[in-house]
């Protein structure tokens, strides 16, 4: 085992995690568990931001991530008063069911 | 100075609350364990010598977002959630297939990335002040504008929640 | 304080009227007719017969003043600094404008208190005395701008009021039932913009050639150029001086003929008797139509320069020249015209032209006095002939109104007309003070000594025979038929039997509208005194006669006013001046010619007709074909159905199927679209068939596959996006190592 | 940065955000409320425009309140405001007819109210910032952005044929503005900048190619005020559109057609502009008497009104053409002049047809006998677009006349121009006379006619308003004359000279 905690680390986790945030988008169906997916890939990235900022000696990384968890917030309020509209309309947030854009 | 030991076992409980809210059928499950992911990745922040991004990670994301979630879930009643979970019909099989395929190959570009090991040691460069004051002094130095235009961002969701949020007469928008 | 700043007062008053008649006097009427018309009424009328003291109060002011002009600024109107045009609100009070202050303000009160009778019950009764305040209102504008674009101010205005009380009876329908007053009165308004057309073009040259439109500065100027021989430069032209005011009078003429109903434009004055009398009196006989030759006498300056600089239009005849023959034509083919009319007030009408032209064809020989003489004199008995006619028209509806309803059956509707003169006959017995009224008009009319007209048209026939000879000639021969067509009318309507029941029961109209008629018969009497010679105190003098004249004469009084004159006692112009006398010789020849035009109605007519069927006697001979020829039918069945004609075409056709449709819809949009059709016909159909029909094929079906991808699910299009995602990151990695 | 016409500007864009987030519940509860933000915001911006006229030094020539920032600064393109003599009246004329056309709505706009009202003021905004807009960039996007409302009032709320005619306007004013974006783009290139005040001091880097800039420039003005053969347009748009589009877009947009030529035109191109004078001229001229003779013909009232535009749009063109003082005076008068007599005849036309729902003149009569008050009012606005004296119309024709006659640009013989132009006053009264008379006079003859109601209050006040400027422009007309004057002088010194240095 590598006695020093380097960079490379970093990068592989946060992939891990993004992989999973990913697969979670991909997969559920469940409207609200597809955007916490989401909130776990920018999370991923944050991280990932985060190290690089440590690793270069550099703020700008954290002010970086400081905007991305602002933005990821109203993004977050959109999108569930969007479920929450959706919901009202088709009694459903199966993200399946609403497929108005059928060409 | 990261503990090798500490950085796994942190990352092991991270990977496995991603992998939780990945699996739970239960969508406030799910949501819990996004707060542990989170919490655990404010705990990276604080040895990342990031101790405001840290505390924002807390607020923000667990207190806040992570409560909205919560919130909207028991509103539209986590019952009813649970039955929109998720069983495979045939044809959406392959979709599947595709996707995890898609995410084999991120995993090892992933992977390639780090075994190039190009990049070279986290520690290596002293740690810097990143004080919240130092980094409201950089923020305001040179992200003045957008900084102003997430405030306009913020402004115009929240705008936009309230026109979401309104409910017509004959209960229907333009869907 | 100086009685000349009075002088706004004669507008401002008729407007306060009319003000208060548009605000009020329709919801006073509608409330309570009976208190509602004597308001409305009275307050119109004594909003002028108040600017009718204002006028006598300058006119004293002017007299204590030597005559010499007045001028009273109001405000500012239209100012560009950088173009140097500075017009401004101003009054320009001297002895011309007060005489046609006093004119029109005195006929006016007058007819004002005839039209408080001659209306009552009318459906419109405070409308009608607003536009009778708004004309006054303009006309007062007219005569006391000291500017030409003041004076246009009034010329539109009293246009405008005259459309308006024209068509006065708009919801009336003829018996084809078109609303034939509103196109009376419309004809009159685009007539009388033909004319404008003219005057404003005239304006705009004196403005580049004088650099202001005040009269003063004007007159002064055009006399300083002309001495010099100045040229005039504007526009990257360069005329002589004559030439440009050669067309500024020219135009100026066109205003008159339109203004003053003379060749070619006369046609609108006939048809304006569509109005009610009082404005027939009022508008088409004693003021508004006089406009004109005011304009000739304000002008005179200009006109004499041309006569004197001896520019002739097209090499052929000089301006005023022109001016005196267009209103000696007229005078005569008017009058003859009269011949053949059967409506009381088209006779009127046509006899109004006539008059008009003796004043034009005075002003344009260069006897400025005597056209303002006349038109005055004018005033006075045509706007009694006109209220006369009014009396005797009431008096028919109200003999036709009791025969219809008093027995039944009798004097169902049989085309009567209670303006035709051939219904009428014997009134004289019916209506006492309109006959002996309307008979001092008529003689007046036809120039019989002592009355007014005698002495006026006197004045022009001795300047024309002293001047220009042809004109005399056509003028004298005028006044004959004048007497003709005045005795005719008098014999048909006042005399022998009664041809129709409504004439029987005709009777006297109240005392209202009786009363103006004696005091204008009044001044009809003595309104020759104005200018008899023998009173004036300057005809005295040149006479030698050291005895006193005592009487302010009328060119005594309006010298002043009328620059030409005195320059040409300065030796500066050469005006055929005329200062007035009597020739015995003259003056006995037209009452010889007024007599004897008489004479011969009586002996054409004596009698006649016997029933109100019967043909005009007349109307076998030539002179009757002269007489129904008119200028009218030209404008009325040529010019206006080609003009229709045109602007349909021009419409429907040109602008409409040709020029959106075809031009635009068609071949510019059309020819893009087949542009677009052609090309792909021609690979589809010709040639290369199978390729492009395989190529369709293909396309369809890669389509149909590419719709299949078209899912509609979120995630399918998540998965392409993530896909992309991915493919890029991989390329990047290549393309790095 | 003054602030003060940036204000103005965007100060209709508030009440589009604010209407935006008013609910409109559908039993029309809400209505009102959309109508009053509509109404208090136009107001607002009234009231703001007030104020920079009293700030408006009349004697100074140059701009004024200038607001300039620089936005592309590598392009030399800035956002760059500022009003000056030629464009004062047109700001009034704009924030003026645009209240009374949102209050002229109250009744005739019954769906779909909040896109309306939005539409509406962001019309106003994008007509303020076409006259206001010194950038040439920033104008071009002014510019285009007014064609995009007006798209939509006329193709969502116009009558039967709105769509054939919403595309008409837009296809037609489009093509002709991509000709000027090009020639705006190769000047601005040329020079480094896209300022107007700029451009016009280095306007002899473009002089080689002035006569084609200038025809660049005036086809897509032309098109816009419409000038003779570029018309057609403009009777279908207006006769579909709703009566405050008609209004707006005869008592605005027409005028920045004619606003543009007198601020780019000319001065960027002096020499060019003395070059086409007479050919522009007759075209006027054509405009003024083709117009007019169509306008008689017309069997609707709307299109006659939409006619009349032509003929009077011909008299501007014509007095800016004369190139001097009188002319250009008299043509921006006389603009502002048509905005408030062709805005009220369509407002009138606008008030029959709300209340018996056609616009075919036969079907009218006697309308004078049902409602008077109403029909008097209607005769002096007839009037005054006639042309009469001591009414607005008479002021501003009567000036371009004196100036055409006199006009060095169209020697030798300017008064032949002049005299054909006219005769528009003739043709004026033909058919202006002939459009009242067939509506209001005659007896009442159809139950619709008869069954006309009254005017209300607020329609009445329209109107008051309306009659207020048409007799004041008539009587006193030397205070707008003076708010041009020295900008004018200026502006016609600059080119004449230019114009001389030329010709040998």
């Amino acid at each position: 085992m590598p006695s020093v905690v380097d960079i490379n680390w970093y990068i592989a986790l946060s992939g891990i995690l993004f992989v999973i945030g990913v697969l979670g988008v991909l997969l559920r169906r469940n409207a609200i568990i597809v955007f916490m997916s989401i909130e776990l890939m920018l999370n991923s990235a944050n991280l990932l931001f985060v190290a690089f900022a440590r690793h270069l000696g550099s703020l700008h990384g954290q002010v970086l991530v400081f905007f991305v968890i602002t933005v990821a917030a109203a993004e977050v309020a959109v999108g569930l008063a969007l479920i929450v509209a959706i919901f009202r309309t088709k009694k459903s947030i199966n993200i399946d069911e609403i497929n108005i854009l059928k060409g | 100075m990261v503990n090798p030991i500490l950085f796994i076992i942190l990352a092991a409980v991270a990977i496995a609350a991603a992998a939780g809210l990945l699996l739970s059928r239960d969508a406030v499950h799910s949501a819990l364990y996004l707060v542990l992911n989170f919490a655990t990745v404010a705990v990276f922040y604080l040895l990342l010598n990031a101790p405001f991004i840290s505390m924002v990670q807390i607020t923000v994301y667990a207190g806040a977002i992570v409560v909205l979630f919560l919130f909207v879930i028991m509103m539209l009643g986590a019952e009813k959630l649970r039955g929109a979970a998720d069983n495979v019909p045939g044809s959406e099989k392959i979709h599947r297939y595709i996707a995890v395929l898609l995410a084999l190959v991120l995993v090892g570009v992933f992977g390639y990335l780090v075994s190039q090991n190009s990049i070279g040691v986290v520690t290596q460069n002293p740690a810097i002040d990143a004080s919240p004051q130092a980094l409201g002094i950089t923020l305001f130095q040179y992200y003045v504008f957008p900084f102003l235009v997430t405030g306009v961002l913020l402004l115009v969701a929240v705008i936009a929640v309230a026109v979401f949020g309104q409910v017509r007469k004959g209960g229907s928008i333009n869907a | 304080m100086n009685t000349f700043s009075l002088a706004p007062l004669i507008i401002y008053l008729p407007l306060a009227g009319l003000l208060f008649n548009a605000l009020f006097g329709w919801r006073i009427v509608d409330a309570d007719r009976e208190v509602g018309e004597r308001v409305t009424g009275w307050v119109a009328t004594l909003m002028v017969v108040g600017a009718f003291i204002v006028s006598v109060t300058l006119f004293l002011s002017l007299v204590s003043n030597g005559f010499s002009a007045w001028f009273v600024p109001m405000f500012k109107w239209i100012v560009i600094p950088s173009a140097n045009f500075e017009v401004n609100w101003t009054l320009q009070i001297d002895t011309l404008s007060v005489t046609m202050m006093l004119v029109v303000s005195g006929v006016g009160s007058l007819i004002h208190i005839y039209a408080l009778g001659y209306m009552k019950g009318d459906m419109d009764y405070s409308r009608f005395f607003v536009y009778f305040n708004l004309f006054i209102f303009f006309m007062l504008i007219l005569v006391s701008g000291s500017s030409y674009l003041m004076m246009f101010v009034g010329w539109e205005g009293v246009g405008l009021c005259s459309y308006l009380l024209i068509s006065f009876w708009w919801y009336r329908l003829d018996k084809e039932g078109k609303t034939a007053n509103a196109t009376a009165g419309r004809k009159a308004m685009v007539m009388n913009r033909i004319g404008d057309f003219g005057v404003l073009i005239a304006m705009f040259l004196l403005f580049w050639t004088f650099g202001t439109l005040d009269y003063k500065p004007i007159f002064d100027g055009a006399v300083k150029m002309f001495e010099a021989n100045q040229m005039v430069q504007f526009g990257g032209m360069s005329l002589p001086l004559p030439t440009v005011l050669t067309a500024v009078t020219l135009l100026f003429l066109l205003g008159v003929t339109g203004k003053s109903a003379q060749i070619p434009l006369y046609t609108w004055l006939p048809d304006a008797m569509a109005g009610p009398t009082p404005v027939s009196a009022l508008i088409h006989a004693a003021t508004m139509v006089t406009a004109g030759v005011y304009l000739l006498v304000r002008s005179d300056v200009l006109y004499e320069i041309v006569r004197q600089s001896g520019a002739l239009l097209l090499g052929l005849i000089s301006t005023p020249d022109l001016v005196a023959w267009v209103g000696a034509l007229t005078a005569f083919f008017a009058g003859l015209i009269a011949f053949s009319q059967n409506d009381i007030k088209k006779v009127l009408a046509y006899s109004t032209v006539s008059q008009l032209g003796f004043m034009v064809a005075a002003a344009g020989m260069g006897a400025y006095v005597a056209a303002m003489f006349h038109l005055i004199t004018h005033a006075f008995f045509k706007a009694l002939l006109f209220l006369g006619s009014g009396s005797v028209i009431h008096g028919m509806e109200h003999g036709h109104h009791e025969i219809s309803h008093g027995h039944d059956g009798h004097g169902e509707d049989d085309g009567f007309d209670p303006q035709d003169m051939r219904y009428m006959g014997g009134l004289r017995h019916k209506m006492r003070v309109t006959y002996v009224t309307y008979l001092i008009g008529a003689l007046a009319l036809a120039g019989i000594f002592p009355l007014a007209g005698f002495w006026s048209k006197d004045e022009i026939l001795l300047h024309a025979q002293t001047h220009q000879t042809p004109i005399f000639i056509i003028l004298a021969l005028a006044a004959m038929g004048t007497a003709f067509y005045v005795g005719r009318q008098l014999i048909m309507v006042f005399f022998g039997q009664p041809r129709h029941a409504a004439a029987e029961h005709a009777h006297e109209s109240p005392a209202l509208m009786t009363r103006p008629l004696v005091v204008l018969a009044g001044l009809t009497v003595l309104g020759g005194l104005l200018n008899v010679p023998y009173l004036s105190a300057a005809a005295a003098e040149r006479a030698g006669m050291h005895a006193k004249g005592f009487w302010l004469a009328l060119e005594q009084w309006v010298a002043p006013s009328i620059p030409a004159l005195e320059l040409a006692e300065e030796g500066v112009l050469h005006l055929p001046h005329t200062p007035i006398s009597v020739s015995y010789a003259v003056a006995g020849l037209s009452m010889l010619l007024a007599v004897g035009g008489l004479a011969l109605a009586y002996l054409i007519y004596r009698g006649r007709p016997k029933t109100y069927d019967e043909p005009d006697r007349l109307s076998r001979t030539p002179i009757w074909w002269w007489s129904i020829l008119p200028l009218n039918s030209l404008h009325m069945k040529i010019l206006v159905p080609g003009f229709n004609r045109m602007a349909a075409w021009l419409a429907f056709k040109f602008d409409g199927e040709f020029w959106s449709d075809f031009l635009h819809d068609r071949v510019l949009r059309d020819t893009f679209v087949s542009f677009a059709d052609f090309s792909s016909d021609v690979l589809d159909s010709q040639g290369v068939d199978g390729l492009v029909n395989g190529s369709a094929t293909v396309v369809r079906r890669l389509s149909g596959l590419l719709r299949l991808t078209q899912t509609g699910y979120v995630r399918t299009y998540a998965l392409a996006v993530f896909l992309g995602a991915v493919g890029l990151l991989v390329y990047f990695l290549l393309a790095a190592g | 940065m003054n602030w003060i016409l940036t204000i103005l500007t965007f100060l209709p864009l508030v009440g589009v955000v604010a209407i935006a987030l008013m609910k409109q519940p559908e039993d029309g509860s809400g209505d009102d409320n959309i109508k009053y933000v509509a109404i208090a915001t136009s107001a607002a911006t009234f009231v703001v425009s007030l104020l920079a006229l009293f700030r408006f030094d009349a004697t100074n020539p140059a701009l004024q309140m200038v607001d300039r920032v620089d936005w592309i600064p590598s392009w030399g393109i800035s956002y760059f405001l500022g009003v000056d003599g030629l464009s004062i009246l047109m700001v009034m004329l704009t924030t003026f007819i645009s209240l009374v056309a949102i209050i002229g709505s109250w009744s005739a706009i019954k769906d779909q109210l909040k896109l309306y009202y939005g539409f509406m003021l962001l019309l106003e905004a994008g007509m303020l910032g076409v006259f206001l807009a010194q950038d040439l960039f920033l104008f071009y996007i002014f510019w285009e952005f007014t064609l995009i409302p007006m798209y939509f009032l006329i193709g969502i709320w116009g009558s039967s044929r709105r769509v054939y005619a919403s595309i008409k306007f837009f296809l037609y004013t489009m093509a002709g503005s991509l000709l000027m974006l090009v020639a705006i783009l190769y000047m601005g290139i040329t020079n480094g900048t896209f300022s107007t005040p700029d451009l016009i001091a280095g306007r002899e880097a473009f002089a080689h190619a002035q006569n084609i800039l200038f025809i660049a420039f005036f086809v897509a003005f032309a098109i816009k005020v419409p000038v003779f053969p570029f018309h057609s347009w403009l009777p279908d748009a207006h006769t579909e559109a709703p009566t405050a589009g008609s209004i707006i877009l005869a008592g605005v947009l027409l005028k920045m057609g004619t606003y543009a030529i007198m601020r780019f035109n000319l001065p960027l191109f002096p020499e060019a502009s003395y070059h086409y004078a007479p050919l522009i001229a007759v075209l006027a001229i054509i405009g003024i008497i083709y117009g007019a003779i169509l306008s008689f013909a017309q069997k609707d009232m709307k299109r006659l009104v939409a006619y009349s535009s032509i003929s009077h749009l011909g008299f501007v063109v014509l007095g800016i053409f004369a190139l001097n003082d009188a002319g250009i005076q008299g043509a921006i008068l006389q603009g502002f002049n048509h905005g408030i007599s062709t805005g009220a005849l369509f407002f009138v036309v606008g008030l029959l047809y709300e209340r018996s729902h056609t616009r075919v003149m036969a079907e009218y009569g006697g309308v004078w006998r049902v409602m008077p008050v109403f029909s008097a009012m209607s005769l002096i606005i007839v009037l005054s677009s006639m042309g009469l004296p001591g009414l607005n119309g008479f002021v501003g024709e009567f000036t371009i006349l004196l100036g055409s006659i006199g006009a060095e640009s169209l020697a030798p013989r300017p008064w032949i121009y002049t005299a054909f132009a006219t005769t528009g006053v003739i043709l004026a009264a033909i058919y202006l006379l002939w459009f009242f008379q067939r509506i209001f006079m005659g007896p009442p003859v159809t139950e619709t006619v008869k069954g006309l109601a009254p005017l209300k209050r607020r329609e009445m006040g329209i109107l008051i308003a309306f009659l207020l400027f048409i007799f004041w422009i008539g009587v006193a007309p030397a205070g707008y004359f003076h708010l041009m004057d020295s900008t004018v002088s200026a502006l016609v010194n600059d080119i004449s000279r230019a114009a001389l240095a030329l010709t040998p």
